[in-house]
């Protein structure tokens, strides 16, 4: 077991605990998140950290980093007691985070981002030469090919991501704390980023690591920690656990069946029909039929148009060019709104920066897309209340008060309340991208088996994600994109990760053109 | 998470939020102490109705610009554009005494020339603003600048006066008052309580406190930004307009000088009421407090001859530091998070 | 060319100031209608240094001959007016006096103690020196401490007792809630020294909407046309208004107009007294035309 | 995404950005075109020697209130600062005659305290809106009225007047030039040069922007909020003792009426340069172009007398929508995302 555990430490380490949390209690107000959950990092050691979304993993490494303080209980670092006043303290004592929440100031460039609070000088001055090539230095270690120069609000989503993961690695860490970070990133920044955990982890980084992706903490992981509902469950070497005893662990029962029967074909007449669209710069000439009761997926590689595609579908970009059809008939949608209208409704993979008012409570987050619904003239308060209780229920929100700031809430948490919020104006179209980002295990199993309910009541779906499982367990025709074009529509058979790789990458299918032709 | 523990915290946090939300009335309460303390006087009904009848002006165009601070803007131009309406009605009301005398049609005629001037104004500040991408606070000052030079100029830099006849017709609208309340109390209570249905209970509301808190979050919520944004500066004119109407008749002239600074004191009584001035949290009820507290303050410095008069600004400044601070709320616990 | 006569006043931010620019553009309309080379050119600063730039621009841009001046304040505006007059200009100061001697060609003034002091005589004199007053004043500059030093020092020896002073700003609205709050506090006050008749026309509303109107007296000042008016009409109100008229600077005009139009010297003081306006003499002071 | 994408989208956001940096420029241009088509002695050295001097002091505060607001905060207060730290100068100046004589010392023994009444008093702002945790607006409110009263007491309600024999000694500090520029030019320009390098190249001015741009992201940085956005409130105190410096000497005298309403303009000048008003964004030279811009509309309206001085606000309100919707610079694309 233990020879397990340290199979990849340089023969001439020795297996060391660096940073253990003894016994730690944290309360946010009257309400208890942690109960006496003790952990321990060791060096050269990747520590893995499962838990359903609101287990409280987010509170606990933010505990060992100084983020929070403990409500009682104690750090220990190589053998001492220390006490991290803050973040700073513990970053001076070498413990990193990266937050699950991307923690980036958006006007700010990469460059900036990258450095912030330890800027390289000159003298008084900031060295700016020195930290743009530090920055192109890392980003390049992370195959990362953003200019350092970018402000933070221009990026996708997982560059964003990237960038954190750039800042951390710039810090030099001891002790490397990364929360959910592979949640937003597509395959192959994930086996970037595994490369460089493990440089570091031979290097003697203890690292401790969250996911709900189990996949990869059979591949990268070395002890698994998991809790449950705020409480310390097991610690033990993960080579000895399959992914179903892990999901058990988490959960508390078995997870039977991840993605719901779907009987292929029971697809009806055509319910959305997009012709010649095309976006300025990142979307050209995309046609595509979508039918009633069908799951299309949409696949392809970061930026190749997906998201943008359907922002111009709903009314969120402007199109150059381009016609839409709902049921047969031509629709003008140029807002939002009417695509509302129209049925058509869409979840952003975005849900901090688009999607959810996190200075706000729940009730007005869940009701604010379908507000109309709860009254024109006046809100109807209960009917909210109504709506809330149902959505909790539904989609097994957990938040610990409902009237919290949902900035508060956990990452996966948030995610619900998100799909709760778009299901909210019960439309007929469900544009979905990214619906299960930072979701835990059995609460995914709950949002496929939602999607295969919303299909069988006649509804349609176009699934945008980058999680290949997911993509192929749910879909029934996939889409692939490349460079602004779909290249193909894969059906039946022809619906398999080599064929989806073969098309997002050009390969095969109409060729994909560069966009700025 | 067991349901005793969550219970138990929603208690907690209930009575955290109900605190907050007394704040102002406490500081509130600690003024009329004050005053009460330093002059006997100061309870007196007549005292009391004048202090809020005063507050009321303020107050009502107060309650507007919650709604725009709220949505994340801002408003300089509201003096000057009470200004210039009372200019505006002043001029109107004197031509028609000759057509239809002095009665009750002109003043009427007057109201709604107010009515239309407010909301056009209003719309032209959120429109230039959100159609011309220009930041709130350059529009409402260039505008600001504009209304301010309109009335100067229609007064030929000297003051407009209503025609004394009209005067004795529209006269009860400002010293009026029903079972002993003054009218311009009433209508204050009335523009707050519909302030605070529409914002609190509404969907437009609603929509106000989502832009003001995210912008982008509320695009992708299918809320027109623009037309909800422009919509609080409507209302915001609506407000100084109705201000604007209970204040003609009571010194029944207008100027170049009038309504100066109101804006500040507009915006001060609203952030006084603990609304945030980045946006994304309005509370009209901590307005209306706002706007008594500040008449309050100037009331109490006249009450009293201890104060060098030269020093009124002063305690006037520490006043409001204080009560803001006092009635924050969390001074007493301590620091959290 | 056309000879520049450069016209330097506070902006019209209240009732006597409003007036001042009034008669400025009057005299502009009159002068350059009757002489077609004198060029009158008006400018208004809402506050010392803005006035001061203004003088620059006077000199640097429109290349004035001749200046005049009713100073924001008399002593910021003191060097500023001097650099003028070290260009060569020629230079009238009206109503407030620079605190350097010699600068000015012409002063034509305003008597702000004077104002103070006729009040002050008119009050003892009604009260037969015995009587409790209030009184408003201006804002916090030096032409209100002087008024209300002149004042003060007037009713010494008298038993006529200050109740308190607040300043009302020059503003009606200010006069109005001021006023107010001395009613609320005072149960007899037999008097009030509104200072200038902005402020007056607040008080009045006040004491009528408190029905004391028969407690008291109101003394304004400057002559602005509404309360010349209730004091020919004879409201009791409002008996008197001592005069501190903006049309001074008409005056100020012409003089110096007449240093280009007539062989005439033309320099010294001309001091304009504060005339008091009784119902036997108002109809002389009163201007229904005229915005002030 | 394939790197020809990548380098095309990076070029072309870099001409935005350009663009964007010009726009207060071609305002500027503008304007002077505009003067000059007016009055052709608008161009002429004296004249401009004036405006640049006028927007010396407004300039001056600006450069401080750009760090403010960059750092997401507001100082409604410069304008009485500017004119308590003129009357605390003048009084101890004056005190100093009978001591030291009319000399350079006194002169100094001024200056110096300027300096630490102006850094005294930001750093009270500063510290009581971060550690009592009250919203900037309240706070510099308050202070704004106390300072003004300081002064208005100071002065026993009238005028505080630097002694004549000083003046003569203080002078070339305002009247002055070194090879032609006038001093207060020159300060200025040193003033904008030391606030750009602050602002944009020490990890002191990377800090007020990531404040701005999002406080809990900044805490989470290491970054020592508080502190950070106490300085930069220490450097607006500081930059109005400068201008305070400079202006003493031009009018001697200082009285309640001394700098009423420079914080609006010192605001404006700061907004009308690009930096936005809810911070996270700001920019020196845009500050500086906006503060010339300022005076230069006020200077325009001097050139011609074909407006009626009544509407002079109405021009003035005009002109700075217009220069800002013309230095937005992207009236000319298309709107996009
Ligand atoms: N600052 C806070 N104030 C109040 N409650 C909080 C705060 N932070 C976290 N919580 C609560 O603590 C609980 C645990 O949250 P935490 O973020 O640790 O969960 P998590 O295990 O990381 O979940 P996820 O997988 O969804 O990220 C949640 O119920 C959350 O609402
Ligand atoms: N705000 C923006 N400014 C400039 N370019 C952008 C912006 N947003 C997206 N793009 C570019 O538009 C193109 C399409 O982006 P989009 O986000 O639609 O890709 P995607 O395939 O949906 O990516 P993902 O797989 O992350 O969802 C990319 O080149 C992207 O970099
Ligand atoms: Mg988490
Ligand atoms: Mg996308």
């Amino acid at each position: 077991m233990t020879d397990a555990a340290v199979h990849a430490v340089n023969p001439d380490q020795q297996v060391r605990t660096r940073l253990s949390g003894r016994q730690i209690c944290k309360s946010f107000g009257s309400a208890q998140v942690l109960f006496d959950v003790s952990i321990d990092l060791m060096a050269g050691e990747v520590h893995a950290l499962l838990g359903e979304n609101g287990a409280g993993k987010s509170t606990l490494v933010k505990i060992l980093s100084g983020y929070h303080q403990p409500s009682s209980g104690e750090l220990v670092l190589d053998g001492a007691p220390v006490t991290f006043h803050d973040s700073e303290a513990g970053e001076n004592h070498g413990v990193i985070l990266i937050h699950q929440e991307l923690n980036l100031a958006e006007q700010l460039t990469v460059e900036e981002n990258i450095f912030l609070g330890r800027e390289i000088k000159r003298g008084w001055f900031l060295d700016k030469a020195t930290m743009r090539q530090e920055a192109a230095k890392l980003l390049s270690q992370l195959q990362c090919d953003v200019d350092p120069k970018t402000r933070i609000r221009d990026l996708s989503v997982s560059d964003r991501q990237m960038v954190e993961i750039a800042k951390a690695l710039s810090k030099k860490a001891d002790i490397l704390i990364l929360d959910e970070p592979t949640a937003v990133l597509t395959g192959r920044e994930v086996d970037i980023l595994f490369d460089q955990i493990r440089r570091l982890r031979d290097q003697g980084v203890a690292i401790l690591y969250i996911s709900h992706k189990l996949d990869e903490i059979k591949a990268i992981a070395d002890r698994v920690t998991v809790l449950r509902d705020g409480r310390h469950i097991t610690t033990e070497p993960v080579a000895g656990l399959e992914k179903d005893d892990m999901a058990r662990l988490m959960v508390g029962r078995d997870i039977k069946q991840m993605f719901p029967d779907r009987t292929p074909g029971h697809a009806g007449d055509v319910a959305l029909s997009v012709r010649n669209l095309s976006v300025d710069g990142q979307v050209r000439d995309a046609s595509f039929d979508l039918r009633r009761g069908e799951v299309l997926g949409f696949a392809g590689i970061v930026g190749a148009g997906r998201t943008a595609l359907m922002e111009a579908i709903i009314g969120l970009r402007e199109r150059s060019s381009g016609q839409i059809e709902r049921n047969g008939n031509p629709v003008a949608i140029n807002s939002l709104q009417d695509a509302k209208k129209c049925g058509i409704a869409y979840l952003t993979k975005d849900r901090k920066g688009s999607g959810l008012l996190l200075n706000m409570e729940m009730r007005p987050n869940l009701t604010l897309l379908a507000l109309e619904k709860f009254g024109r003239v006046i809100i109807d308060r209960k009917a909210e209340e109504a709506a809330l209780e149902a959505a909790i229920e539904a989609f097994d929100i957990r938040a610990a008060d409902r009237k919290s700031k949902v900035g508060d809430f956990s990452g996966g948490n948030q995610q619900k309340l998100l799909l709760a919020k778009v299901m909210e104006t019960d439309p007929e179209i469900v544009i979905i991208d990214e619906p299960t980002r930072g979701i835990d295990i059995g609460t995914k199993s709950q949002i496929y088996h939602f999607i295969g309910d919303l299909t069988n009541r006649g509804k349609s779906v176009i699934l945008l994600s980058s999680e290949m499982p997911e993509m192929l367990g749910l879909s029934d025709r996939i889409a692939v994109m490349a460079a602004g074009c779909i290249t193909g529509i894969l059906e039946g058979n022809d619906r398999n990760e080599h064929e989806i790789m073969r098309h997002a990458t050009g390969i095969s299918g109409k060729q994909g053109v560069s966009v700025h032709e | 998470m067991n349901s005793l523990e969550r219970t138990e915290r929603s208690a907690s946090s209930g009575f955290t939020i109900d605190f907050k939300a007394l704040g102002p009335f406490l500081a509130l309460v600690g003024l009329f102490i004050l005053g009460t303390a330093i002059n006997e006087a100061f309870l007196s009904g007549g005292n009391l109705a004048n202090i809020f009848t005063r507050a009321a002006f303020i107050g009502i165009i107060a309650v507007g610009a919650t709604f725009v601070i709220t949505a994340g803007g801002i408003d300089l131009s509201v003096g000057s554009m009470a200004a210039f309406i009372s200019g505006a009605m002043i001029v109107v009301m004197n031509t028609l005494v000759a057509t239809l005398g002095a009665g009750i049609e002109t003043v009427l005629i007057g109201v709604v020339l107010s009515i239309v001037l407010g909301v056009g104004a209003g719309a032209i500040n959120g429109l230039v603003s959100t159609k011309g991408k220009i930041e709130a606070f350059i529009v409402t000052l260039g505008t600001m600048g504009i209304y301010r030079s309109l009335v100067t100029y229609m007064a030929d830099g000297g003051t407009l006066s209503l025609d004394f006849e009209v005067r004795g017709v529209y006269r009860p609208v400002y010293y009026g008052d029903v079972l002993g309340i003054p009218v311009p109390v009433l209508v204050f209570f009335a523009v707050a309580v519909a302030g605070y249905v529409l914002l609190n209970m509404t969907p437009f509301g609603r929509k106000c406190f989502a832009i003001g808190s995210n912008e982008q979050v509320a695009r992708y919520s299918a809320i027109h930004v623009d037309r909800v944004k422009t919509m609080t500066y409507v209302i915001q004119g609506l407000c100084v307009s109705l201000a604007t109407i209970i204040y003609v008749p009571r010194l029944g002239s207008a100027s170049s000088s009038t309504g100066v600074l109101w804006e500040l004191e507009a915006i001060a009584a609203v952030i006084i009421g603990g609304t945030m001035l980045k946006g994304g949290y309005g509370r009209i009820w901590g307005t209306v407090v706002g706007a008594i507290m500040l008449t309050t303050i100037g009331n109490i410095l006249n009450l009293t001859d201890a104060i060098s008069n030269y020093l009124n600004g002063a305690v006037q400044g520490l006043i409001i530091i204080v009560a803001v601070f006092l009635q924050r709320g969390d001074w007493r616990r301590k620091k959290s998070k | 060319d056309k000879i520049k006569i450069g016209v330097s006043i506070p902006a019209a931010t209240h009732g006597w100031a409003g007036g001042l620019n009034w008669h400025a553009e009057q005299a502009e309309k009159r002068i350059e209608a009757t002489y077609p080379n004198i060029d009158i050119i008006v400018v208004s600063a809402n506050g010392a240094s803005e006035q001061a730039n203004d003088l620059e621009d006077l000199v640097s841009v429109q290349n004035i001959d001749a200046l005049v001046v009713l100073p924001f304040e008399s002593d910021p505006l003191t060097v500023p007016v001097q650099q003028v007059k070290q260009a060569g200009k020629f230079v009238t100061v009206v109503d407030r006096g620079l605190s350097l001697p010699g600068i000015e060609d012409v002063y034509v003034a305003g008597n702000n103690p004077e104002l103070g002091r006729v009040s002050g005589e008119y009050i003892r004199e009604r009260l037969n020196d015995e009587g409790k007053i209030v009184v408003l004043r201006g804002i916090p500059t030096t032409v209100d401490t002087e008024r209300v030093d002149a004042f003060v020092e007037t009713l010494d020896g008298s038993k006529i007792e200050i109740l308190d002073m607040k300043h009302a700003n020059w503003n009606r609205d200010d006069g109005y809630e001021v006023m107010q709050d001395f009613l609320s506090r005072f149960p007899k006050i037999d008097a009030v020294w509104a200072q200038d008749d902005d402020i007056a026309l607040g008080v009045i509303e006040a004491v009528k909407q408190a029905d004391r109107t028969d407690e008291m007296f109101i003394v304004g000042g400057a002559g602005m046309k509404d309360i010349i008016k209730r004091v020919m009409d004879g409201d009791k109100l409002t008996p008197i208004d001592v005069l501190y008229p903006p049309a001074m600077i008409a005056t100020a005009i012409d003089i110096t107009v007449m240093k280009f139009t007539s062989n005439a010297p033309v320099e010294g003081r001309y001091i304009l007294g504060a005339t008091v306006v009784t119902q036997d003499n108002a109809e002389n002071f009163y201007f229904p035309d005229s915005p002030f």
